[in-house]
């Protein structure tokens, strides 16, 4: 597991920042079951994920293997962060109020949405379309609660993977799974589901995507965000994501980066 | 065998066709069964190549499976040693002639077998870091819920193992000079456990089975890894939790076989757990034993 | 308690606990039958009848339940199409029934089986000496005292069952560990107390039963 | 005592257990109210003898004749036969879940279909006869060793059998209990019982018998009037045994 | 054979269990080298008399003394005390984990601190005396229970003990076994050990026993030596007991 406090290193300074130079490493937790975003395939994690926390890591003059990559699950991020099992989350971290109380964010580095992943001749359109049908998602997620608390027609189906989620789709078990766009179309761009699925396209909620670190981390955030503002102009962004998610076509999005967080400053 | 010979007289001629005809008819209709299943997992394209082929593959193994069941087994094993370990501990303090050992004791076994290992594990991972003010590796908190679950379990059985040896064995033992301790570790001990080895290994091939809990905290064992994350790869997640549970039959199959190997020889070597004499004492009638089935 | 005191959570809390009921009184009644039925299978003279049933008990017994709950939905429900309810969670509801049964089912069977081992095979070669047939035997002597030794066995069975309920939740049911991750997740500084309410929960209501089967067993047990 | 043809007769009766084996070419009849009492050994297949007349054991081969027919191998005709050769064992073997009258009228009643207020009556008098009628609402495990076997003989009498068998009747017991088994016994054999008797009471045998059949390796090696067979055993293995039971 | 002053005395011992009075005033001394036979009905007390004087059962009242000093209560002083007292029981109690050499050994090297190797040898020594030496590697379970009970007595000889309590050593024997354990006991007796057996082997009593005594009801009833006993039992209760079990 990692160091708790993170060292302070020689020159004094905390948090990430002082490990990196101290130890010229970093641990950074990212998911393991999501293409296109933070997929393990065996040894090496692949995805835009995966591509940020690497820029963030040279950012912070940390070489990309001496990356410690942790897979985390949505339900242990905070946890992980707090007790220092890892430095940095990049792993679909959605910035929100609840969160920012227990730790500090970054980012965001993408704007995702919920949305609804159906079969290729669905009718559903939107949310909206879901009263009576059956939606898939993750056990105690918060598409899984919004899809409950805005949708209460719905019936709502939990696992504790996505890939089930799909398998029940593919089966006609369920109807539609619904979570950010971005992780749906990871799992639709995966050749196995060729031409089987399509995104409905509408979102219904904002979904900003952040890099979490230690809440009393600030000067680690503020690192982070320049890092970040820095990728946006030098094309690593773009890299990032032509060498992930954009193989499925889509064009990068605009990092903007006036919108980064101010790092819990008051 | 020795069950038949309780319930059944030995078949005649009739008895004999009877058991024939009633073998036929089962078979055939368990064959039709069968059948059935395998043609609709067919229909529903489950046996489809490209869903098979990530097995014929090497990295599947080396890169999902090997590590997914090196950590189960690993885990396992960790947990065994302790559980092992805290039954035979927990299971004399119980016996303790002291009521402050025995009770806490008691508190304690009755706890562990009472809260279900899915909450445990949980708590361990999410709750105790901030009792402890550090992180508690997903790899400790499956380990340690095993450990007091199968623990607690298996320290009824030694209880149960230790009490139905005849008061014969401790006397003896006593009569030669023996302490309370030695009788205890030289004499109940060694007999109770190979008179409960069917019982803990029972227990032990339940614990193997739990590690599959660890999910709950993404510990990366055998089901995370070779179902999960392989099927989000692969997208064939019912041929993986085929194979995985495949996995799992074989090497509890073979914990099992193992566990009868050993007690047919300890056996044939002789020993044998002496039959209780009918002593005026009051000893427990004996009930059955079995293993208690979590997860 | 204030995690307790919004009524959303302790709707939460007490439903959570009703399925656990539900979940553990259904398999109960559906694994004892067929455990039963297997237990008799295990000891009948036909020998396809015995390896049918330790085929059985080897298979589910050696597989995590995880992973038949799993195969119920995935198997069963997906593949096989044998739909239970129309209803989401009532399917969710009896799938997980189905999959506890055949599960527990194994262990019953064991239980049953060991049972009647320690009934001594002189009673029934007595009752077979005063010319008693075979199912009288069975019904008048083996059983009787089976009965009675697998009371405590099947005790445990029953409470590692409703421990075990609580992997139902992997197919979505909101059962009480579900819930209590749920409650957890959106109250991080409450984690020991809603631990504890759990935990103590499940304490109150199988050690208890324990104690009740202990009792019984003991009450119904056959002086030798 | 030997009246008219005989009861039981065994007839090149062979039996294995796996490669063992327990039974080696036995023939022997016993004749209706002939008493004949089993010495031999410990495995010299006394037991099995013993169990093969009411087919608790079947035999591999040979023939068992009862009362003029050969043994039934199954279903309710064995089960009738069985009724008729009453069996007493060395462990008792009493219900345990049942009371001692219950023991006693289970048979009666399930098997011959009597009424259970004339079982329970009949029951009552052969308590009475083994000298336990005040026993008769206790469970087995309240009972003394001699009491329980006494039990076991009224259990066996309620059924109103043809013969008798007894493997070691009196060896599970205190000492001091054995007497009162063997008076039960005797007083049996002097009622014209026909009796197969396992036993080392050799008191018994000798006073009692009215031949003794000495077993040794699966092999009936002597058949002779008691009074015969102790004062000159022909067989070295029948003095070596002899020889052993009756110095200390 | 007495001499000097007696090695084990009980005076006024009483002991309950629960409302049962099982010793009821029991005073009683055995002198070094002499053998004492204890008979009398199952339930009068005889087992639980052979049990207090190593303390396996405490008393309620009364004291015993061995060898000059009271029966610790317990702790160290305690298990040394029943280091001291050799005890065989009727069911051999054998260890059943350990084969007979380690049977015999086990108690010089934990209980004494005795070298293993000087511990086995002395072990072996004495499997040869009782005539089994070539069964030191089997487990308890594969010998018979002659050769099982003689390994009992050698455990308890490993011990150097100053005296051998017997609680019923031969009755749980197969009747052509018994001859060879009672052989053992009295070379024993001859050999000087002081021996306190309970036994129904009315043989052994009559030519190894310097004393017989008679229990009933928890009470000593008469303490003889045998050649009296036997010829002229003075109570009737013993009377009617040596009736019972010396007429079949
Ligand atoms: N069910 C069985 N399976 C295998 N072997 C058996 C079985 N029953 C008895 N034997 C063996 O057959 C032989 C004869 O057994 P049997 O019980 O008839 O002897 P016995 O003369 O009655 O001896 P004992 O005096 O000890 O009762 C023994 O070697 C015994 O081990
Ligand atoms: N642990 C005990 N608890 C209660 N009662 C007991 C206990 N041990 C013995 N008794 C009772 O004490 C009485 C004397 O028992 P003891 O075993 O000393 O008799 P015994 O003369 O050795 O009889 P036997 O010849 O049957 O061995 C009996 O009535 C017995 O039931
Ligand atoms: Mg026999
Ligand atoms: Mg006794």
């Amino acid at each position: 597991g990692g160091d708790g406090d993170g060292g302070s290193g020689s020159s004094g300074a905390k948090g990430i920042i002082g490990k990196a130079q101290s130890q010229k490493k970093l641990v950074i937790g990212v998911k393991a079951d999501q293409p296109g975003l933070g997929i393990q395939t065996g040894s090496q994690y692949e995805g835009f994920d995966i591509e940020i926390a690497k820029i963030v890591a040279k950012g912070l003059g940390v070489d990309a293997n001496n990356i410690e990559w942790k897979t985390t699950v949505s339900a242990n991020r905070e946890p992980f962060i707090q007790q220092g099992t890892v430095d940095l989350v990049v792993a679909t971290y959605t910035i929100n109020d609840e969160r920012k109380k227990k730790v500090n964010f970054a980012g965001p580095y993408f704007i995702a949405g919920q949305d609804l992943l159906v079969k290729a001749d669905s009718t559903i359109a939107g949310p909206e379309g879901l009263d009576g049908k059956k939606v898939c998602s993750v056990t105690g997620s918060t598409p899984a609660k919004r899809i409950q608390t805005e949708h209460p027609k719905a019936q709502l189906q939990q696992f504790d993977a996505y890939s089930k989620c799909i398998t029940a789709l593919e089966g006609g078990q369920v109807d539609a799974v619904t979570t950010d766009d971005i992780i749906l179309a990871g799992y639709a761009a995966q050749s196995q589901y060729a031409g089987k699925f399509k995104v409905v396209g509408k979102t219904f909620s904002t979904e900003p995507y952040g890099i979490g670190l230690k809440k009393d981390d600030k000067d680690g955030c503020e690192k982070v965000n320049e890092i970040l503002k820095a990728a946006a102009s030098d094309g690593s962004y773009k890299a990032a994501w032509d060498a992930t998610l954009g193989k499925s076509g889509k064009a990068a999005p605009e990092l903007d980066t006036t919108k980064l967080t101010n790092c819990g400053s008051v | 065998m020795s069950t038949s010979a309780v319930l059944y007289d030995h078949p005649g001629p009739r008895a004999r066709v009877r058991n024939a005809v009633l073998s036929v008819v089962f078979g055939v209709g368990l064959a039709a069964l069968l059948w059935w299943v395998y043609a609709k997992f067919d229909q529903a394209g489950q046996w489809e190549g490209n869903l098979w082929k990530p097995f014929a593959e090497a990295p599947t193994w080396t890169q999902f499976i090997w590590p997914g069941l090196r950590q189960t087994l690993f885990a396992a094993a960790t947990g065994m040693v302790l559980s092992l370990a805290f039954g035979i501990l927990f299971a004399v303090g119980r016996l303790s002639d002291h009521w402050w050992v025995r009770v806490p004791a008691g508190v304690v076994v009755e706890f562990f077998r009472a809260v279900p290992l899915l909450l445990m594990i949980f708590f361990i991972f999410y709750g105790v870091p901030f009792l402890i003010q550090g992180p508690v590796p997903a790899f400790w908190a499956v380990v340690i819920g095993l450990t007091l679950y199968n623990g607690s379990v298996l320290a009824e059985a030694f209880r149960a193992g230790i009490r139905s040896i005849p008061g014969g064995q401790s006397e003896a033992a006593y009569a030669v000079g023996m302490r309370k301790n030695q009788v205890m570790r030289l004499i109940l001990v060694p007999q109770a456990a190979r008179a409960m080895l069917p019982v803990i290994v029972s227990q032990l091939v339940v614990l193997l089975k739990d590690t599959a809990l660890g999910y709950i905290v993404a510990f990366p064992e055998l089901l995370q890894r070779g179902v999960n994350d392989l099927s989000a790869n692969r997208g064939n997640v019912v041929a993986a939790a085929i194979v995985v549970a495949a996995i799992y039959i074989v090497i509890n199959s073979l914990l099992t076989t193992l566990a009868n190997w050993l007690d047919r020889r300890t056996r044939r070597r002789g020993f044998r757990v002496p039959k209780q004499t009918a002593a005026p004492d009051s000893t427990p009638a004996g009930g059955a034993t079995v293993a208690e089935p979590q997860g | 308690m204030h995690v307790f005191a919004d009524p959303t959570n302790l709707d939460a809390y007490l439903s959570g606990f009703l399925w656990i009921l539900k979940l553990t009184g259904a398999s109960a009644v559906l694994a004892l039958v067929l455990g039963v039925l297997l237990a008799a299978f295990r000891v009948s003279p036909v020998p396809v009848l015995r390896g049918f049933g330790a085929a059985w008990v080897n298979i589910f017994r050696n597989t995590p339940l995880t992973l038949i709950i799993f195969f119920c939905y995935f198997g069963l429900y997906s593949t096989l199409g044998v739909g239970l309810s129309d209803d989401l969670n009532l399917n969710n509801f009896w799938l997980g029934v189905v999959g506890l049964s055949v599960y527990t089912a194994a262990f019953v069977c064991e239980a049953v089986r060991s049972g009647v081992n320690t009934v001594p095979a002189g009673q029934a070669e007595a009752a077979r000496a005063i010319g008693l047939t075979f199912f009288q035997t069975l019904r008048i002597v083996v059983l009787p005292q089976a009965g009675r030794a697998v009371v405590a066995p099947l005790g445990s069975v029953l409470i590692a069952l409703c421990k075990n309920a609580t992997i139902v939740g992997t197919i979505g049911l909101m059962e009480a560990s579900s819930v209590m991750k749920d409650l957890i997740n959106s109250n991080g500084d409450a984690v020991i107390p809603i631990f504890l309410v759990f935990a103590g929960t499940f304490a109150a209501i199988l050690v208890p039963t324990g104690y009740f089967f202990g009792w019984l067993a003991n009450r119904l047990a056959v002086k030798r | 005592m030997t009246t008219g043809e005989p009861l039981i007769v065994l007839d090149g009766v062979n039996k294995w257990f796996g490669p063992l084996h327990v039974l080696d070419d036995v023939s022997l009849s016993v004749g209706r109210g002939e008493v004949v009492v089993v010495i031999g050994p410990s495995g010299s297949g006394k037991s099995t003898l013993c169990r093969t007349i009411n087919r608790l054991e079947p035999i591999n081969s040979g023939t068992i004749t009862f009362d003029g027919t050969p043994l039934p191998a199954e279903g309710k005709a064995l089960a009738r036969l069985r009724s008729e050769v009453g069996m007493v064992f060395q462990s008792f073997n009493l219900f345990a879940h049942k009371t001692i009258l219950e023991n006693v009228t289970l048979g009666p009643v399930k098997v011959r279909g009597e009424k259970p207020a004339a079982a329970r009556e009949r029951g009552l008098a052969l308590l009475d006869r083994v000298g336990i009628a005040n026993q008769a609402d206790k469970y087995p495990a309240q009972l003394s060793g001699g009491q329980q076997q006494r039990a076991a003989i009224a259990r066996a009498l309620a059924m109103q059998p043809k013969a008798m068998l007894f493997d070691e009747p009196t060896s599970a017991l205190d000492p001091e209990m054995v007497g009162e088994v063997l008076d039960v016994m005797t007083s049996l054999a002097r009622d014209g019982m026909t009796m197969v008797v396992v036993t080392h009471e050799m008191g018994f045998a000798r006073h009692a018998a009215n031949r003794v059949i000495f077993m040794a390796d699966g092999r009936l090696v002597e058949d002779a009037p008691p009074a015969e067979f102790f004062a000159n055993p022909r067989s070295e293995r029948a003095k070596d045994f002899l020889s052993k039971i009756l110095t200390h």
